[in-house]
């Protein structure tokens, strides 16, 4: 068989090309009218649970970037059982996370030991002001709503993990 | 000491053009490129003394995207270097984690178990596709093609798809953790990677018949940018570059590291000619093999746990590591020394890129204009692991 | 054309956590005896860990000849990278001191690494056999008062831009290199970036976050359990 | 004086003319931007192009040029202003000057020059100067290298491209692009009437060098080291925005377009038919909805050609200066004046 000049297959790539986004529809997306969901794994936004946070600082402590502030103070709160002493519990008064800094790298998520910290795919909340990113407790506990649940994994996966 | 034919047509050149400039009192011209310029892939500066259009001297200029990491490094806890590391070749960021984790896993002694092993070669693998497509396609669009650089963005989606679903991250993943793997694929990835792998065949049956093929790019390559291979090992150039040079050298093959290559079928290209379109031509080669590797491994991943048995908090023992690995853009390696803190208390980055590129003053004498570019993108460097 | 895979060493499947570091390596104690006689006193020492690397650290004055001879005679002629290490502990720890806090004490005693040292800053090279891929790592001294040591430019011409960047991180002086310009910060910029002893700005602009701890009860007794455990 | 235009006063027809002009200027540019830039190339690249201004992003074009519009002038400080300003205009005033001579009708022409390919050629070398000067006066040297690659070029394909018309000239012994059009439809291949005798299959060596003259006239790819957006940036229009860039965009499409209309009417038959289809055997039997579908019939065979020429384009890597030197002196034009000699040779000899 004769080789076909390089010439004329790079112009049969082409117009096949063509004949396949004609037919078979183009592979990108129309983004404001359609979209794609991410995978549920997807690092889009960090959701706050407020509920389970301890206000132990150990997510701010190891943000690579420094950009989780987190201020609480100790009160009592009235005992759980009857007659019981009172409890001291921690509230927190502030919990900011500064998307402008931050660099998605999850450890804060990781870290947190009482489950206060999850990953939600959200992916829209660009701000026009840069100030606008820094996302205060309300905020963060807003997210909460759109965290999946964590994906079944793959076989032969050790199951002991959580 | 250039290459015979450039050496030649360098020579004739000055030697034609010297009477002329005497004459006419014409003087070269300095022609500033970049560091905004559509050739260099980020903010490189490449000052070069032209004459006509013939490159007299060259130079590269770094430092415009120079974001300290060996310093940022020192302040930062093993975990966390991770998510640095992640940034320096921003195409195929996987693949810089592993180096750095296996550098402090030799310190502490910890060996992933064989899951993760087999995962993060796989992964490995993965963003070494994603990256490298992302070069065969933008290597048309360094020579004049628009084409190839849409294909090639429309398949590595599918490869950064792939691992944004198993890590959570399309170029950052910091997946990889001393000891293991931060958790285990989700259900499914495995077909999937399968489909996508016979997806980025076609696409580089696609590449070569469109851009490797074409007369055209090979006239524009061939017997471009020469580089010998003692040049090349004395520059210190890895990866495909020094491949394409004759050097048969590939860190996945030639060194023993807690990862799983060797468990697959596949096979180390290497090109005589030195030249731009030996470079070019190994790397799409590579791609292809790594298809391999990955179709091959998959089938044989291990059930097991992804993560060893390592303390919370991570300190590292004193001691200095070095340990590099074939990265898509060459060896990349982490020197690191620790003092038996949280941290690193040095770690040096050998990134390829920067010894990629530091040949540029000698490559480019004598070549023109456009081959500039041809040999840029050839060499294919990515500024983030220039400048580090 | 292409030689099939060599039968590499496979590394034991199970998941155990320990590496099994083979105890003798002959190879490299056979080259490790080998470049100590084709080098001769330069050596100072040197280091050499099982399955894993050699480290052996020369005299400053013999840097240039004795990486020639390498190439040379032991035919290391890959050349890996070039850097420095400043041995010397930083005094700013990691940023996380409380700036309203009086700076704690430090260990600022300067230990070296392998193959030991006797002066803060050092030199090292990498370089690496291209046949049998085994590679090594050469140290020099550099002494505080001239830091200053022969370029290695003649002997691996890639060595260029690595010394550049050495001398504008470590303000190390390589005697014969043509271009010692500054490869990553403008030409005015004045100090050392790498040097143990420059300050990084990014970690000293603000204080750390985590200095922040739970504001105790008003009056109340700080018990100092922040947590008290049934939160969850 | 035609028939068509019999009725209406000398000022009235210059201003049909004008307008007539215009539109066979810029309508065929704005398709050939929409079809083949905006959609044809997203299709080959697997995407669909622009679909938010009006129905399929129909409108689209109009948007750019609304927003071309806006934009400020720019000169930069060091350029020399007035030449820098003029350059555009010069290489869209060839464009005009080139379209004079094409006729779309058998009435329908805005000249009928004895020589007309001869002028269509010269005309269209004016726009090398056009963009030489835009080159020089941006005061970048990008521009500049940009500007000298393509007088270089330029005046390279020229050759080929007038010694590839040669053919033609002999085949049908005019210069008179009307009568060429005559000539290929009224003639009959191997004594079948019903093709005509378009010069395509007669000329097809001198065919395919005009194409790849044209290509390189009109700096696409391969051949578009002047513009060169990965080294030169933008060559020769770097320095350019708003109505400026927006007047060589215009004209780098409407040249196409133009180059089209003349390959098709050299080659293909122009705005013919084979006249044998209605039993026509001259111009003047020729009926008069010809003048109506002639356009049409030419505007199809125009976007023919440029469907080819923006194929290549969007397929191939570009060539390096000196090699592209070397194809025209050492490749296309040894062949076409063999061609030339062929031709003249079958021409005696028949």
């Amino acid at each position: 068989m004769p080789k076909v000049p390089g010439l004329v297959k790079g112009l049969g790539v082409t117009l096949g090309t063509l004949f396949n986004t004609a037919t078979k529809g183009a592979n990108t997306v129309q983004y404001p009218h359609e979209k794609e969901t991410p995978p549920i794994r997807s690092r889009g936004v960090i959701a706050l649970h407020q509920d389970n946070c301890t206000s132990c600082m150990l997510c701010s402590r190891s943000c690579p970037d420094w950009c989780i502030y987190i201020e609480a103070h100790k009160e009592l709160a009235p005992p759980r059982r009857e007659g019981g002493k009172p409890r001291q519990v921690n509230l927190l008064d502030r919990f900011d996370i500064d998307y402008a800094l931050c660099m998605y790298c999850g450890i804060c998520v990781e870290v947190c030991p009482f489950d206060a910290l999850f990953w939600s795919p959200e992916y829209e909340y660009s701000e026009p002001n840069i100030a606008d990113l820094l996302h205060d407790k309300t905020k963060l506990s807003e997210w909460m709503e759109t965290v999946p649940e964590a994906p079944a994994l793959e076989t032969g996966a050790d199951k002991k993990k959580k | 000491m250039l290459g015979d034919r450039q050496q030649l047509s360098y020579i004739a050149a000055q030697a034609a053009d010297a009477r002329l400039n005497l004459e006419l009192e014409t003087e070269g011209m300095t022609l500033n490129i970049g560091p905004q310029h559509p050739a260099t892939h980020g903010t490189l500066r490449i000052i070069a003394r032209l004459d006509g259009e013939q490159v007299v001297w060259a130079e590269p200029a770094c430092g415009y995207m120079h974001r300290g990491y060996e310093k940022l490094a020192e302040v930062r806890t093993f975990p966390q270097v991770t998510t640095l590391v992640n940034r320096i070749d921003w195409l195929g960021s996987f693949a810089n984690e592993v180096p750095f984790i296996l550098a402090a896993e030799k310190l502490m002694g910890v060996e992933a178990p064989t899951r993760a092993q087999y995962i993060r070669t796989i992964l490995f693998e993965l963003s070494r596709i994603a990256n490298v497509s992302l070069f065969l396609g933008d290597l048309g669009v360094q020579l004049g093609a628009i084409t190839p650089v849409f294909l090639a963005f429309r398949d590595r989606e599918y490869v950064l798809n792939l691992i944004e679903s198993a890590t959570g991250g399309r170029f950052h993943p910091n997946f990889d953790r001393i000891g293991g793997l931060k958790d285990d694929l989700p259900a499914g990835w495995i077909d999937e990677t399968r489909a996508v792998m016979k997806k980025l065949r076609g696409f580089c049956d696609q590449i070569e018949d469109l851009l490797f093929g074409n007369e055209i790019f090979q006239s524009r390559t061939r017997g471009i940018g020469v580089i010998p291979r003692d040049v090349a090992l004395q520059y210190g150039l890895s990866g495909a570059n020094l491949r394409a040079s004759g050097v048969d050298w590939d860190l996945r093959r030639d060194q023993s590291l807690p990862m799983m290559w060797n468990k697959a079928d596949w096979k180390v290209w290497t090109h005589p000619d030195g030249d731009s379109f030996a470079r070019c031509w190994i790397r799409l080669q590579e791609t292809r093999e790594s298809t391999k590797i990955v179709d091959q491994l998959l089938g044989s991943i291990p059930a097991g746990p992804v993560m060893a048995k390592v303390p919370k908090i991570i300190k590292v023992p004193e001691g200095e590591a070095w340990v590099s690995t074939e990265n898509p853009l060459g060896e990349m390696g982490y020197y690191v020394v620790s003092r038996g803190d949280l941290g690193p208390f040095r770690v040096k980055i050998r990134s390829a890129s920067f010894n990629n590129i530091s040949i540029t003053p000698w490559l480019l004498r004598g070549v023109y204009v456009p081959d500039i570019v041809t040999i840029l993108a050839s060499l294919y460097f990515i500024l983030g692991d220039i400048d580090r | 054309m292409l030689p099939k895979l060599p039968s590499a060493e496979v590394r034991p499947l199970s998941s155990n956590s320990e590496i099994t570091t083979p105890v003798v390596d002959a190879a490299r104690e056979e080259l490790l005896v080998a470049i100590k006689s084709s080098l001769g006193d330069a050596v100072v020492d040197s280091h050499l860990k099982p399955g894993d690397d050699i480290w052996i650290r020369v005299r400053n004055d013999a840097w240039q000849t004795s990486i020639k001879k390498l190439r040379d005679i032991n035919s290391f002629d890959y050349f890996c990278f070039l850097s420095a290490i400043d041995w010397m502990p930083s005094p700013y720890g990691r940023g996380e001191d409380d700036p309203t806090e009086p700076t704690p004490q430090r260990d600022m005693t300067i230990r070296s690494g392998y193959a030991g040292g006797e002066t803060r800053m050092q030199v090292f090279v990498r370089i690496v056999n291209s046949k049998t891929h085994i590679g090594l790592n050469v140290k020099a001294d550099v002494s505080d008062a001239v830091p200053t040591i022969d370029s290695l430019i003649t002997v691996f011409a890639g060595a260029n831009w690595h010394e550049r960047e050495a001398h504008e991180m470590f303000g190390i002086e390589f005697a014969g290199h043509p271009d010692l310009r500054k490869m990553y910060l403008p030409a005015d910029f004045e100090g050392h970036p790498m040097r143990k002893d420059f300050p990084l700005l990014a970690r000293m602009v603000k204080p750390w976050p985590g200095i922040v701890d739970v504001e105790p009860l008003p009056g109340g007794d700080d018990s100092g359990d922040s947590s008290d455990g049934d939160a969850s | 004086m035609s028939p068509l235009l019999a009725e209406i006063p000398y000022w009235g027809e210059s201003l049909f003319r004008v307008l007539g002009g215009l539109v066979a200027v810029l309508l065929p540019a704005g398709t050939i931007v929409y079809v083949f830039l905006f959609k044809m190339m997203s299709f080959m690249q697997s995407r669909l192009g622009p679909m938010e201004a009006g129905p399929y992003g129909s409108m689209q074009l109009f948007a750019e040029v609304g927003k071309w519009l806006q934009k400020e002038d720019i000169v930069p400080e060091r350029a020399d202003a007035r030449i820098f300003k003029m350059a555009p205009i010069i290489v869209l005033l060839s464009t005009f000057l080139l379209v004079v001579v094409v006729p779309f009708g058998p009435d329908a022409l805005f000249t009928d020059l004895e020589t007309g390919i001869f002028y269509a050629l010269a005309v269209s070398s004016v726009s090398v100067l056009g963009i030489l000067i835009a080159g020089w006066s941006s005061a970048n040297k990008y521009s500049l290298l940009g500007g000298l690659r393509a007088a270089g070029q330029l005046i390279a394909y020229e050759l080929p491209m007038v010694l590839a018309v040669m053919g033609v000239v002999i085949q049908a012994g005019t210069m008179n692009l009307q009568k060429i059009v005559v000539a290929q439809n009224s003639g009959s291949m191997f004594g079948i009437d019903a093709v005509g005798h378009p010069y395509l299959i007669s000329q097809f060596v001198g065919f395919v060098i005009f194409m790849i003259a044209i290509q390189a006239e009109l700096t696409q790819a391969p051949f578009d080291m002047p513009i060169a957006e990965s080294e030169l940036v933008s060559g020769y229009m770097t320095e350019y925005s708003g109505f400026r860039f927006l007047i060589f965009f215009i004209g780098e499409f409407a040249t196409a377009g133009v180059f089209a209309m003349i390959a098709s009417v050299l080659f293909l038959g122009g705005w013919g038919v084979p006249f044998s289809w209605f039993g026509w055997t001259s111009i003047d039997e020729v009926d008069n909805w010809m003048n109506f579908a002639g356009p049409l019939i030419m505007f199809t065979k125009m976007m023919l050609i440029v469907f080819i020429i923006m194929w290549i384009r969007f397929s191939y890597p570009r060539l390096r200066e000196d090699q592209l030197q070397r194809f025209a002196w050492k490749g296309l034009i040894p062949v076409a004046l063999a061609n030339i000699m062929v031709t003249s040779i079958l021409k005696v000899v028949f």
